[in-house]
């Protein structure tokens, strides 16, 4: 057991933290492990200050600056513990720890798609700008829209909104019909209802896909066995449960039930 | 400093080990701190056949505390022989089972399976209140109590722990039951039955409706029962519930505790355990205390 | 926007009530908000004659919680009734006198004499654990909960609550028993019963070494009871235990309260009453509901 | 009912935060009301911002200057809770609520004693301040001291202190033995041992006296019952309990039994 290698939550420096869009807030802070050890698609615990909220909240990386040991974390307000987070100023401390879980693994070829809905957009910042090839990044809101612009530096970018105030309106999958994405290989995350539409659509064409999901979560590290999914096998009951943090949050779309 | 107890013949280093289903089977924290300094690893629930447990949501927050049902997801106990136990036995450290079972022959099946395991301790977990049949219906019942007690124990040659639900109107009766049973030690408490609604969606959060309390809300409790049991029977105790911190130890051993086990805490920071010891180690030496065992039942 | 309920009978303007013992008798709040607000007062517990309590220290706080040890000082009913019946009477609320003894004919006593008085309604208070004799051992027991019940209804004109104690093992069957002997409504949960110790002067912090433990940390264990007695019996149900806010009001509602009640909330904060049923409004608002009745058990 | 008199816990700004002595912080905020309505001797809840600690900690109210608006209080870290109160920085904010409890009643007379121990010191400070007539003060603590210049201003100060490190080595009775301690009235706050011997010190002299107790609470607004001293009845036990948060914080050393 050499010391140097254990890992522990870390309290950090909040850079920035600012909203984005309506109750969107994107935070930077400075920890130069997690920039470093990132990849696309893992996330880190981040450890509220009321100690009545003991459980750390899981919030995806949305990308790094391994150079200047930056971390950039997008988050919507949605309880208590991510309002805690919005109040933070520049300056102030977070306690966190990460990165965690198993990121997406980016697949060399020549056409990949992206396709991220709400809250599910910020991971797939990171992967885009890792990815080689053409990458065609397909993005769904609720209203507005968010992080578009840091996105179109590395992709073409297609937009759909459920109110249609931006981009088309409709749901991210109707506007890859709409335009006939194609590609080899296809990396998503957003809502549940999402990622099982785009099962089907890419189970329709043989493409693979990886899809990164969200459940509650007690430890954030595999110890708990409370942020499962279900995984297909063939046992008798056809699936088994897997831990969402730690053999996710990435699922291939063939084997996980959604 | 003496920090080491016995518990039913087995040595810990420390008292302090990890609570059952909070730190798996230790590898996860592997990452986060020295296996070799805990006094002791229980690891999860196994039963004699793989559980799938419940569906998610199975965790939900409290103030101050958590709901779990995670129903006992375990791959049974071969799969659990075969690769946390040699991942375990590297460590320096003793090795505590959590057995579950439905019914009593498979208490007694999981129980035979693991006398070809280098172990230390079996803990009979008869307090689960996330599963349907059995487990906590042995555990809330005097006459059950004794006689899975009584039954496992024919085929434990490793010392029995039994681990107590804290649900229930009287814990001493349970406690001396379980005594008569033949149990080398007791573990208390396992978690409160608790329920969060989701007053958006009018459905409770966890998909199984109900779920186990636990983590620092429930100390006061835990705390309570332990002393209470302690001036029942005579078996050691292994405390928990709640434990953060090594006055939270403390806090336990004086009320009758040998040893404690930290559970949610871990879930808080995976380095919580290191703390609780070396909280433990700190009180010693500011109060002056030689010997960890001095504190046991030191109430006045 | 609809917020009256009626319990057995009685009109509330809104479902918030004061939880008895942490009210006083409404005076102490009166220069913190305007009780004409609530929808009733549910007064410290009174016994037919003058009780001292237990010797301080009585209060010790926990992680999210606090212990009371006060054993129930009171006046005595006579006292009570000249003078905090009277001044209660000046409010637009009603007024629930919340009974304590040691014996059945203590509790008949101060019944019989408070059929004299003003007010609305009587708890019965089967469930204090800080009270050597009766209290509590009527609130454990289905037979001796029933049969107390029945004899302190024979004698009160007024509806009749009675108050439960979550120590128990199976809450619905005191429930049921309590519905038996003529109960015309449940309240609930009363304290848990808790311990802390002071690790340094190894005492435990209470005089009374034990204690009742309430506040924000128990709410899982209350609204899961409160659900289980609400699909057990007919009876309406004033459910509590750590509520704060209006969400947590209407999640107690959600799970089968009728009415609810504020206790340890109102010593984190004097107006406490007044941010719950603002925050039942807000939400009524907010997700469009018409009439607080529509929540009442609407669990899925 | 006029909302106008409703009293609520404010949000205060800190103004200054300091440790005067080892683990003994004096911190100013402003709060016109209080600083106004304070009679020496009465208290504020001072409520924790960590949520896990729900109960108010009483704090005596050390002196308060009405025209500014300011209120100053003294405590030392015995706990959690005070631990954070030390932490906060001047232009943070904290919640109070108050003034509670009924104060000292000042007597005009020719002499008066002040006693005061330890954290029970700076209560008196008031006190002194508004007291007519002559003053005598004695002072007690463990080791060292502190607000010794501020009584200065209005009174002969005498210190006694358990290890000698300033002024009579022993106890604060024992100095006022020493000096020949004389006055028609007493006023005393401090640890139970030491009020406990004072009521005896004033009881052999006949001299009235008015003790400032203190006791776990539970509200501080007298609705707990949770605060409880034994003050004498002539019933059959001899003794009631009354609530230091409402019916004192002082006591007449006559009635109360320590
Ligand atoms: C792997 C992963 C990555 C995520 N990445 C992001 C992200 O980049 N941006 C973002 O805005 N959100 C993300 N989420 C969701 C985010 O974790 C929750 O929105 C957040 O925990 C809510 O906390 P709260 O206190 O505000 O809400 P509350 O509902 O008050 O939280 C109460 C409890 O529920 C848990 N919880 C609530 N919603 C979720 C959820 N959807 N998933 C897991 N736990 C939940 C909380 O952790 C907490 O324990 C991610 C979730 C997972 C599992
Ligand atoms: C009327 C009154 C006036 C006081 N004035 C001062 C003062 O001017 N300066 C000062 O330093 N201290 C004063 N105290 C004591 C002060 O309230 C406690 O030291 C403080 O509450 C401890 O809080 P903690 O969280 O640091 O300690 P902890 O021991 O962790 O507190 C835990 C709980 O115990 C309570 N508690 C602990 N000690 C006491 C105590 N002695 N009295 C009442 N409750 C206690 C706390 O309020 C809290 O609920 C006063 C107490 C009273 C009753
Ligand atoms: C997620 C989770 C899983 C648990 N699984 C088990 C289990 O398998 N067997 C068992 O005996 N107790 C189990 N428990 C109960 C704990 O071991 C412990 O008794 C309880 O959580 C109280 O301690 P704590 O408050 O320190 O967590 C579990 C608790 C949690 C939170
Ligand atoms: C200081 C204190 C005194 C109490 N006294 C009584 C009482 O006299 N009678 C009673 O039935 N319950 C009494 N209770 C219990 C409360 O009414 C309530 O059931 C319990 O505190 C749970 O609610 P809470 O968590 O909102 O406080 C008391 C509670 C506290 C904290
Ligand atoms: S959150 Fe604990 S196992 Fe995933
Ligand atoms: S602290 Fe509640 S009555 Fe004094």
């Amino acid at each position: 057991m050499c010391q140097d290698n254990i890992k522990s939550k870390k309290t950090v420096s909040i850079i920035a933290n600012e909203e984005i869009a309506a109750g969107v807030y994107q935070m930077v802070f400075r920890e130069q492990e997690i920039a470093e050890r990132t990849k696309p698609g893992q996330f880190v615990n981040v450890y509220c200050q009321a100690d009545s909220r003991i459980l750390p909240r899981p919030i995806s990386i949305c990308q790094v600056e391994p150079r200047a040991g930056l971390v950039t974390i997008v988050y919507m307000v949605v309880g208590q513990g991510t309002k805690e987070f919005s109040n933070l100023q520049a300056g102030q401390t977070i306690d966190v720890l990460g990165p965690l879980g198993n990121g997406f693994s980016p697949v060399a070829c020549e056409e990949s798609i992206l396709v991220g809905g709400g809250v599910g957009t910020p991971p797939l910042l990171e992967l885009v700008k890792q990815l080689p090839g053409t990458k065609h990044v397909f993005l769904g809101f609720r209203t507005g829209s968010y992080l578009v612009d840091a996105f179109k530096q590395y992709a073409q970018v297609y937009i759909a909104t459920d109110d249609g105030s931006v981009g088309q309106q409709g749901t991210v999958i109707d506007l890859m019909n709409a335009v006939g994405a194609k590609g080899q290989q296809v990396y998503a995350c957003g809502p549940k209802p999402m990622l099982a539409a785009l099962k089907t659509w890419t189970n329709e064409r043989d493409i693979p896909a990886q899809l990164s999901l969200e459940e509650r979560m007690g430890c954030g590290i595999g110890a708990c066995v409370g942020c499962v999914c279900k995984v297909k096998t063939d046992t008798e009951s056809g699936f088994t449960y897997k831990k969402v943090c730690k053999d996710g949050p990435v699922f291939d779309a063939k084997e996980v039930i959604l | 400093m003496h920090t080491s107890v016995t518990i039913a013949g087995v040595t810990f280093d420390n008292p302090v080990m990890t609570a059952s289903g909070t730190f798996g089977s230790g590898k996860e924290y592997a990452e986060y701190m020295d296996l070799n300094g805990l006094g002791g690893i229980i690891v999860k629930g196994v039963a004699s056949k793989e559980w799938l447990g419940n569906p998610a949501p199975r965790i939900a927050e409290t103030y101050g505390g958590m709901l779990n049902a995670v129903g006992l997801q375990n791959p049974g106990v071969d799969v659990f022989m075969e690769e946390d136990i040699p991942f375990l036995r590297q460590y320096n450290t003793n090795i505590v089972v959590n057995i579950a079972g439905k019914t009593v022959e498979e208490y007694v099946d999981v129980t035979k399976r693991l006398q070809q395991a280098d172990i230390d301790m079996i803990e009979l977990n008869i307090s689960c209140p996330n599963v349907k049949e059995g487990g906590v219906a042995f555990g809330t019942d005097a006459g059950m109590a004794e006689y899975i007690t009584k039954e496992v124990k024919k085929h434990a040659k490793q010392p029995l722990i039994v681990k107590l639900s804290p649900n229930v109107t009287d814990i001493t009766e349970i406690a001396k039951a379980v005594e008569a049973g033949g149990a080398d030690a007791v573990s208390l408490i396992n978690t409160l039955l608790g329920m969060k609604i989701d007053i958006y969606k009018r459905r409770p959060v966890l998909a199984n409706r109900v779920g186990g309390f636990s983590g620092p809300a429930i100390k006061p409790v835990a705390v309570r029962m332990v002393h209470q049991v302690y001036k029942s029977i005579q078996l050691p105790i292994i405390g928990l519930g709640g434990i953060c911190t090594g006055e939270d130890a403390v806090e336990f051993m004086l009320a009758g505790a040998t040893g404690v086990a930290v559970g949610t805490a871990n879930f808080m920071n995976p380095r919580a355990t290191v703390d609780v010891i070396e909280g433990i180690e700190r009180f010693m030496d500011e109060t002056g205390v030689e010997d960890v065992r001095e504190l046991i039942g030191a109430l006045e």
